[in-house]
């Protein structure tokens, strides 16, 4: 076959294809060296086919249509990141001190698309962002899943943040009660002199305060029947429980198999812990781990390959901005350094993640059908020393690097 | 690449040691390693030294210490091979306080002249040695004192602890620090000039105790030789002067007066300069035997020091941290001061001096021409060192200025080029064999040799 | 001068023979110079056989395939204090009896284990003493897999009251206001604790309507305490707590009552005897004195307080509340009773069959007994001499502590 | 351990009750069911006879002749057993340290109580024979010295006075590791400098003297040296015999003392790193042959440093060193006398040790956890005795030896027995029955006339040093606290995600 012939006859199909239809104004093709579809498979010198907002096609091999805008990228392109949770442009505004129950709240109604923090984040390869409280309240609230550019509500009620974690507990005002790392005033109760009126408290007086009294409060709570507690009943709101310590961890999922609640356990830093495993697969609950610091041991990095082995889905908390959004990336670099399979790590990264969010079949992959979200690397995307060079969200550019690089 | 660096060696495997004439400087020779056995390493590529390769070369290892390093070396039979894609020299952490006693790290009335040596703690925290050394950091320069302007004499340390003493260099380099939030609380700015001053201050000091002594020496000597010559004189004609005296004696008792002797004058004897340990400590590193590294982050700071030190023209200053230092990067350059970066994201919640903290700092120095180092920022996390060195290229670092930060450029600043850094005949045994590119975080790190043994599989 | 030679060698670490993963063979028969059973007379050269984590025999002979000198049942501490602190208390509310601690265990806690390799086998679990009546307690094993529902022995075995000074630690009363609410705490005395402990029972027999679904939870485990289903379990250390106990429970006759951490009750024998309420006896300090630790005082146990208490056949118990230091441990308090003047076999009891008794778990541990669990005690020596240590742990019929090999 | 003051009243009176009980002529018998001589087999229903304060004899009861004019102590079920030795001590003190760095000019003659509670402790232990040193919050403590705990003045306590410097590893208040080894090593470094500065004056006055007088023609008659030369092992300054030794300054005086090994040296340490600081200094200025490490529990883990040195060790720390492993989250256990003996370190058990107080318990616990009987026992006799250079004297029953007896109504290692008589260089000092405190710590019953014990007066300020010793102790224990409330807090960035 004479490279001429291969040419007209690879390029029928899409000019039958482009004929039959007009050809719209933002159909964008992208041809890059590797392409990761996000399911484990690697497409070398790929095609991808965009077209309003989703994806039209990813193919190898075909060659591209001639008539439409193609953009020729020499590095990998792949689903666009998912951050599991994050505070991102609402730093400080996801939790209330005064009560401990905020049924009602919705992370929605402090989603600022502009802010800088999105900004931020599409420069690190993340396009869509989790908004949800940080686990200071038993109940924080409804959490959203947002893109982190164009302003645009992936999923309004992404899952209903509970927390089983010491942070939600109150503190009585007994001066001997030693929170671990709180603030010297935040201990003497009260302002003195302030309003008298019972309901007003300052940080740390609230009720409850003890893990049975938690555990009886969200019990009467579900037992209400009221909504969201409802719909998390019956499956159709997921949840995100917090829990840090072990035990809080197995009573999160005692407390969600108990009531047929489905989601993920978010913080976990031991959930590799065997016994631990044991009670999470039992309750079919994903993990959402951390967010890492830098002094992390060794156990809590592996608890991400053993998660995957169990086959439960694991993600990536980035509680941005206390952490940078640089960050994502560097928690799966050190995964990886324990040994964590890579294409474990990718799915932490993006499929589970957006299965954990909610989104699983809108975002998350490079497939027909999916939204485009999609970045363009310098290199391989699990390798620090490459960098986000272009980041699309829907479609559309949102985001380039700004200076030529040598 | 540039063709390896092609070393013959006879077959026979000297068995002395290297001559002491190969080290520089006060380095102690470390005590062979218990007998391991010959260890080789073949790799694709054998990176000796930043932008210098040797395609699949081959580096022999006996008793702690490199034997060879080339392309076709020759291996004797009974050698442990260990094969990779890439190897490549120990990384070496600029900045860190791994292995010190905690309390040590953050004492605030610590003086020039303390020792970080007396805060190593074999049995403290091993676990943080091991992650480290699973980074692939097998040296770091530790420092105590992170809390006050003068921290005292940094040590050069192997991370891997063994019977063999765990120490490079005793005091690789003298440390302060300027504008830090000590105590909780956070100087303004007249504080934090006032540290640059009182800084410059004990430098002129210390200059000035050095001169005193070199002056008291001369002194010294001409007046011992002074008081030789008068010895012989008087010596010669001790006997006139005994007969002088006997006369006078009689005569004074014949007139019934008080006899008075004859008054003996000399100059005195110059009086030596007190010994002051920290002068000392100072004096060597306006001397230039050991570098001045100084925490240092403002803009404002960084101007004055950079404009007082200018006269100590002997005195090798390493900056470290350096958040706002984009602006002076030609100056560095041409004064050849080495910056130590501490390239690791960091959200909103920042210390105060870290505000305007940028990942691409590293790199615009090394694009001016400045000797950048990379450090974990003098905590005990230095197994981070790999993650740092790939963001910093991330963001813009050229990959060999970024090996280079991690390996030949401290073990140079600190005066170890002869120990670590590089892989090189004669050189400690710290090796590390990866699976794709040293800063590929993708790539796992599948062996660590440190001082001729293997730690880590 | 040169550098310190550092060495990495550690001396040798010779640990207790490390916590085997639990070994899956169920059936042991161990044999032991002397079996004490604490049921009976204790047997020369006897022999336990253990079958699917119950005893299946107890007699004479020899030939186990364990040999040690001595066995014993399985310890029991009532006042072992392993709770998540101020976690396991819920102080929105004085009394909160409704809420039970199992929901705020930390069953990963390194302490179990340490009680539980010095050869405590069941323990009772509590509320932290923040609250005047803290909720109910369980008894649970110390070893199994970390889940409550396979280490319980008993729920809601009692109910927790708390006498002394620190209910009201740290309360204050605000110099003007509404005193009633949770930011403003009562009470801050003795006087005004006993006044809530009152209120509490006070209101449960009144039982006019309680629209709070909490406080009608509480009122019906109080109701339940004074029918006798459920023990009062009370923590009363001076002599005037342990005074105001016994008042409380004649007053609203609370049938059965344990006075917990009793370090003075010995000085209140006729009370002791005239109300029948049981004993809990703290550690023997070494100076016979234990500070309050929440106000400047101190309290004094002499060392016969054990034998004083078994001669007003008082039923009692030991406890080594959770003791870190080794030759303080609740197997050692059982030396000190007897150092006290306390006969072995009474000794013996009050850390094995009494405390059992105590709590209603009779039937199940405290005891080598045929069809008990198997929780077994091995000793290199004459039991709670300190020349003899526990080598082996058998907790449900598992070997969690082997005794063969020779660690020190 | 609280050493709550009575009254001075009441305590004179407890003093004066046991010391009736002793009486003159020095001419004493023991009988007892067994005999622990520790220098040999155990005797059965044997015999002592104590004159002036030695034995002169020992052995079976038919063997060994009853002088007629003798008391005689014990009977059929008692075990006599050499009098216990405490081999390092600060307790028995009013305040245990100077707060300035390096005070070696200090004497614990200033400041020992010889009507503290430690001592009446001691008696009920069967201690008979105690060394009291300067506590460890120093750089360079004072000296101390040895004592019998029975007497009224300082005079009567002393066995041997100015015995021991002592010196700490272990960071004095306010200091760390870095900073108390940088004052160590300066205390040695100031006493060379001030040693070379005094000899080079010297050397320059007579080189003036000479000069001066051949020029005023005088015959010089040549002055011979007063001082002696520098002893010791590790350093020297050459001249310093032209110095004589009284015209030293008293604050460098005993340091040169220890460096020419003239003065046995207690080194305290808490951690292994205190233990490698503690030899470097030793070794490095050549008292390394008279160091005894006083150690806590966590120092086993550098017992092969100890090991390698040489050095005898007093263990004041607990019996077994708890300690959780971070990275696993278990606890280990760790006996820290097995560790000692397995690496041939001598090694003695002090009252000091949180464990217990009385050492026939500390044995017995340490025999519980695999240690041999020998071995225990000759931790609490025969090895603080030769650590205290008392060999000879004391810490077995032998002919010759001090009639230090401790009698006890059973086996002394088992929890039952306790300490009946107590004899001291063949005075009975004494006697339960007659022992006030005891009686009540026993049966909680406060015997008539002496003070109530319930309202025990809150340490007064004076006392801070102790305070200080126990806040150490309080802090040892709140950081236990601390460490077990992180514990709880398991893993994880912390709250709140690693804010």
């Amino acid at each position: 076959m004479t490279p001429f012939l291969t040419t007209v006859l690879a390029s029928l199909p899409v000019l039958s294809a482009a004929c039959a239809r007009p050809a719209d104004e933002n159909v964008l093709q992208i041809r890059a060296r590797e392409l990761w579809v996000g399911d484990g498979q690697r497409l070398e010198n790929a095609l991808l086919v965009v077209a309003d907002g989703r994806i039209r096609s990813v193919s190898t091999g075909r060659a591209p249509d001639v008539s439409l805008p193609l953009y020729e990228h020499d590095g990998v392109v792949t689903a666009g990141l998912i951050a599991c949770q994050s505070e991102s442009g609402a730093a400080g505004e996801l939790y209330d001190d005064t009560r401990a129950v905020l049924a009602g709240a919705h992370t929605l109604d402090v989603f600022q698309p502009e802010h800088r923090d999105f900004e931020r984040a599409r420069a690190a390869g993340i396009t869509t962002v989790v908004l949800s409280p940080g686990g200071e309240n038993l109940v924080g609230g409804i959490a959203c899943a947002v893109k982190t550019a164009g302003g645009r509500v992936l999923e309004p009620r992404s899952a209903l943040a509970l927390s089983f974690s010491g942070a939600a507990l109150g503190r009585t005002n007994s001066a001997q009660f030693f929170f671990f790392g709180a603030a010297e005033d935040e201990l003497q109760g009260p302002a003195e002199g302030g309003p008298e009126q019972p309901g007003r408290s300052a940080r740390g007086t609230r009720e409850p305060t003890s893990y049975s009294g938690a555990v009886a409060t969200l019990q009467r709570l579900f037992a209400s029947g009221a909504e969201p507690y409802a719909s998390a009943e019956r499956g159709q709101l997921p949840v995100t429980l917090d829990a840090w310590d072990r035990h809080e961890i197995v009573r999160a999922a005692l407390f969600a198999r108990e009531h047929g609640l489905r989601g993920a356990v978010r913080g976990a830093p031991l959930a590799g812990d065997p016994e631990v495993l044991s009670e999470l697969k039992k309750s079919g609950l994903g993990v959402i781990l951390g967010p890492w610091s830098a002094e992390q041991t060794r156990a809590s990095l592996e608890s991400l390959p053993r998660l995957s082995e169990a086959g439960l889905p694991v993600a990536f908390a980035l509680d941005a901005p206390a952490h940078s959004p640089e960050d994502l990336r560097l928690f799966a670099a050190r995964a990886l350094s324990v040994g964590a399979p890579r294409d474990a790590v990718w799915k932490a990264l993006t499929v589970d993640a957006a299965a954990i969010a909610g989104v699983g079949e809108r975002v998350g992959r490079l497939a027909e059908g999916m939204q485009a979200d999609f970045v363009l690397w310098s290199g391989d995307p699990l390798d620090l020393r490459s960098r986000a060079q272009k980041v699309y969200v829907d479609g559309v550019l949102a985001w380039s690097e700004p200076r030529p690089h040598r | 690449m540039l063709a390896g660096l092609f070393l013959s060696l006879s077959t026979s495997v000297p068995t002395s040691w290297p001559s002491p004439g190969d080290f520089l400087g006060p380095v102690r020779l470390p005590r062979a390693a218990d007998d391991e056995p010959l260890l080789a390493v073949r790799a694709g590529r054998v990176i000796v030294r930043p932008g210098e390769e040797i395609e699949n070369g081959v580096v022999l290892i006996e008793r702690g210490i490199v034997l060879a390093v080339g392309k076709d070396v020759p291996i004797p039979e009974g050698a442990r091979v260990l094969e990779g894609k890439v190897a490549c020299a120990g990384f070496v952490d600029a900045w860190s306080s791994l292995g010190l006693d905690p309390v040590s790290v953050y004492d605030p009335n610590v003086t020039p002249s303390s020792r970080t040596l007396d805060a190593l703690d074999p049995w403290q925290q091993p676990q943080e040695r091991v992650e480290a050394l699973r980074g692939g950091v097998t040296s770091a320069r530790v420092q105590v004192g992170r809390a006050s302007i003068f921290a005292g004499l940094g040590a050069l340390v192997y991370t891997d602890e063994r019977s063999t003493p765990a120490v490079l260099l005793e005091d690789a380099c003298l440390a302060g620090s300027i504008g830090l939030a000590r105590g909780g609380r956070v100087p303004d700015v007249f504080d934090r000039v006032a540290e640059v001053d009182r800084l410059i201050g004990a430098l002129d000091k210390a200059r000035r105790y050095r001169e005193s002594q070199v002056e008291f020496r001369d002194e010294l000597k001409t007046w011992l030789e002074g008081v030789a010559k008068k010895v012989t004189e008087l010596e010669k004609d001790f006997k006139k002067a005994k007969k002088d005296r006997e006369k006078e004696e009689k005569d004074a008792k014949d007139k019934g007066k008080e006899f008075k002797e004859k008054k003996f004058k000399e100059d005195k004897k110059p009086r030596a300069v007190r010994f002051d340990p920290d002068d000392e400590a100072i004096a060597r590193a306006v001397e230039g035997e050991v570098p001045l590294v100084v925490e240092v982050h403002r803009a404002s700071e960084i101007r004055r020091l950079l404009d007082k030190t200018e006269p100590f023209d002997r005195l090798r200053l390493v900056i470290a941290g350096a958040t706002e230092a984009r602006s002076f990067a030609e100056e560095l350059a041409e004064r050849d001061i080495a910056v130590i970066v501490w390239p690791t994201p960091m959200g909103t919640w920042r210390a105060d001096e870290y505000q305007a903290h940028d990942l691409a700092l590293a790199g615009e120095l090394a694009r001016a021409g400045v000797r950048v180092l990379i450090g974990s920022g003098g905590g005990s996390d230095a197994r981070e060192l790999r993650f740092l060195a790939a963001l910093a290229v991330g963001h813009g670092m050229d990959a060999a200025d970024a090996l280079a930060a991690i390996t030949s450029a401290p073990a140079r600043v600190f005066d170890a080029a002869q120990r670590v850094g590089t892989l090189e005949r004669g050189r400690s045994a710290d090796v590390l064999v990866f699976d794709g590119d040293p800063l590929d975080t993708g790539a796992p790190l599948r062996f660590v040799i440190a001082r001729g043994r293997l730690v880590v599989q | 001068m040169n550098a310190m030679l550092l060495p990495l060698s550690l001396g040798v670490v010779c640990v207790l023979s490390p916590w085997l993963a639990a070994q899956e063979e169920d059936d042991w028969t161990i044999s032991a110079d002397m079996v004490y059973t604490a049921a009976g007379a204790p047997i020369e050269d006897g022999v336990v056989r253990v079958q699917d984590g119950k005893i299946t025999a107890v007699g004479k002979g020899g030939g186990g395939s364990l040999e040690v000198a001595a066995i014993t049942p399985g310890l029991i501490d009532l006042g072992v204090e392993i709770d998540t602190g101020l976690y396991s208390v819920e102080q929105s509310r004085e009394s909160a009896a409704s809420l039970s601690v199992a929901d705020a265990l930390d069953l990963f806690s390194f302490q179990w284990k340490r009680e539980l390799t010095s050869g405590v086998t069941t323990v009772l679990a509590v509320p932290a003493d923040y609250d005047v009546v803290g909720g109910l307690g369980v008894v649970l094993k110390t070893g199994g897999p970390a889940t409550l529902e396979a280490r319980l022995v008993r729920a809601d075995a009692v109910l927790r009251g708390a006498l002394g000074t620190q209910p009201s630690s740290g309360n204050n009363a605000p110099r003007f206001g509404d005193p009633a609410n949770f930011y403003y705490r009562r009470p801050t005395t003795r006087m005004g604790v006993e006044w809530v402990f009152r209120k509490a029972f006070y209101d449960t027999i009144q039982g006019e309507g309680v629209t709070e679904p909490a406080i009608a939870a509480d009122h019906d485990v109080l109701r339940r305490v004074l029918a006798g289903e459920l023990t009062l379990s009370v923590a009363a250390r001076a002599t005037q707590d342990v005074r105001t106990a016994i008042y409380l429970k004649e007053e609203f006759k609370i049938p059965h009552m344990i006075i917990d951490d009793a370090v003075e009750a010995w000085r209140e024998p006729e009370l002791l005897v005239r109300s029948g309420a049981s004993v809990v006896l703290p550690p023997f300090p070494a100076d016979g004195r234990v500070d309050d630790g929440f106000v400047n005082d101190s309290y004094f146990v002499p060392l016969e307080a054990a034998r004083m208490l078994h001669d007003l056949k008082v039923t009692f118990a030991l406890s080594g509340h959770g003791s870190r230091e080794v030759g303080t441990r609740l197997s050692d308090q059982a030396g000190l009773a007897q150092r006290g003047g306390l006969a072995f076999e009474d000794a013996l009891a009050a850390v094995t069959l009494t405390p059992a008794r105590m709590v209603g778990v009779d039937q199940r541990v405290g005891s080598l007994e045929v069809g008990k669990d198997a929780d077994l005690v091995l000793w290199n020596g004459k039991p709670f001499e300190p020349t003899a240590r526990v080598v082996g742990v058998l907790l449900n019929g598992r070997l969690v502590l082997d005794p063969r090999p020779a660690s020190r | 351990m609280k050493n709550p003051k009575l009254p001075p009243a009441a305590r004179a009176l407890c003093a004066g009750v046991l010391l009736a009980v002793g009486h003159a002529d020095g001419k004493l018998v023991i009988e007892a069911g067994r005999i622990v001589t520790q220098a040999g087999p155990d005797i059965e229903n044997g015999r002592i006879v104590i004159e002036n304060g030695r034995i002169t004899a020992l052995g079976k009861a038919d063997e060994v002749e009853k002088p007629w004019d003798a008391v005689v102590l014990g009977g059929p079920k008692t075990v006599a057993f050499p009098g216990f030795i405490e081999a390092h001590t600060s307790q028995g003190m009013d305040r245990a340290n100077e707060n300035i760095d390096v005070a070696p000019f200090l004497d614990i003659r200033d400041s020992i109580d010889p009507v503290a509670y430690y001592f009446e402790d001691c008696l009920r232990y069967g201690i008979t024979t105690v060394n009291v040193q300067q506590g460890a919050n120093c750089v360079v403590g004072g000296r101390g010295m040895i004592v019998r705990p029975v007497g009224m003045t300082v005079e009567e306590l002393t066995v041997r006075p100015l015995y021991g410097l002592k010196l700490s590893a272990r960071p004095k208040n306010g200091k760390s590791r870095a900073t108390q080894m940088q004052a160590l090593r300066y205390a040695f470094d100031d006493l060379k400098h001030y040693l070379e500065d005094l000899v080079e004056k010297e050397r320059d006055e007579r080189g003036y003297a000479k000069r001066e007088a051949l020029f005023q023609g005088r015959d010089l008659e040549e002055e011979k040296a007063q001082g002696r030369a520098m002893g010791g092992t590790a350093w020297k300054v050459d001249g310093l015999d032209l110095i004589p030794r009284g015209a030293l300054d008293e604050k460098f005086a005993p340091l040169l003392d220890l460096v020419e090994g003239r003065y046995a040296a207690f080194i305290h340490c808490a951690d292994p790193l205190d233990v490698a600081h503690a030899l470097e200094i030793a070794r490095a200025n050549g008292f390394l042959a008279r160091t005894t490490l006083v150690i806590e529990e966590d120092c086993w883990k550098a017992a092969d440093l100890i090991a390698e040195a040489g050095v005898p060790v007093v263990l004041e720390g607990a019996l077994v060193d708890v300690r959780r492993d971070p990275v696993t989250g278990e606890e280990q256990e760790t006996f820290v006398p097995g560790v000692l003996h397995d690496k041939g370190v001598r090694f003695a058990l002090s009252s000091e040790s949180p464990s217990t107080r009385a050492p026939a318990f500390q044995a017995a616990l340490a025999i519980g956890r695999g240690l041999e009987r020998a071995a225990a026992l000759d931790a609490v006799t025969k090895v603080p005795a030769e650590i205290l250079g008392l060999g000879a004297e004391v810490g077995t029953l032998e002919v010759g030896k001090l009639g230090n007896v401790a009698l006890f109504n059973g086996d002394p290692l088992s929890v039952t027995s306790w300490v009946e008589h107590v004899v001291i260089e063949g005075k009975p000092v004494y006697d339960r029955s007659k022992d006030v405190r005891n009686k009540q710590l026993l049966e909680g019953v406060q015997p008539a006339n002496t003070a109530p014990p319930s309202k025990v007066d809150a340490p007064d300020p004076e006392h801070a040093d102790e305070a200080g010793k126990e806040g150490a102790q309080d802090e040892k224990k709140e950081d236990e606290k601390k460490e077990e409330k992180e514990e709880k807090k398991e893993e994880g960035g912390g709250k709140g995600g690693g804010r």
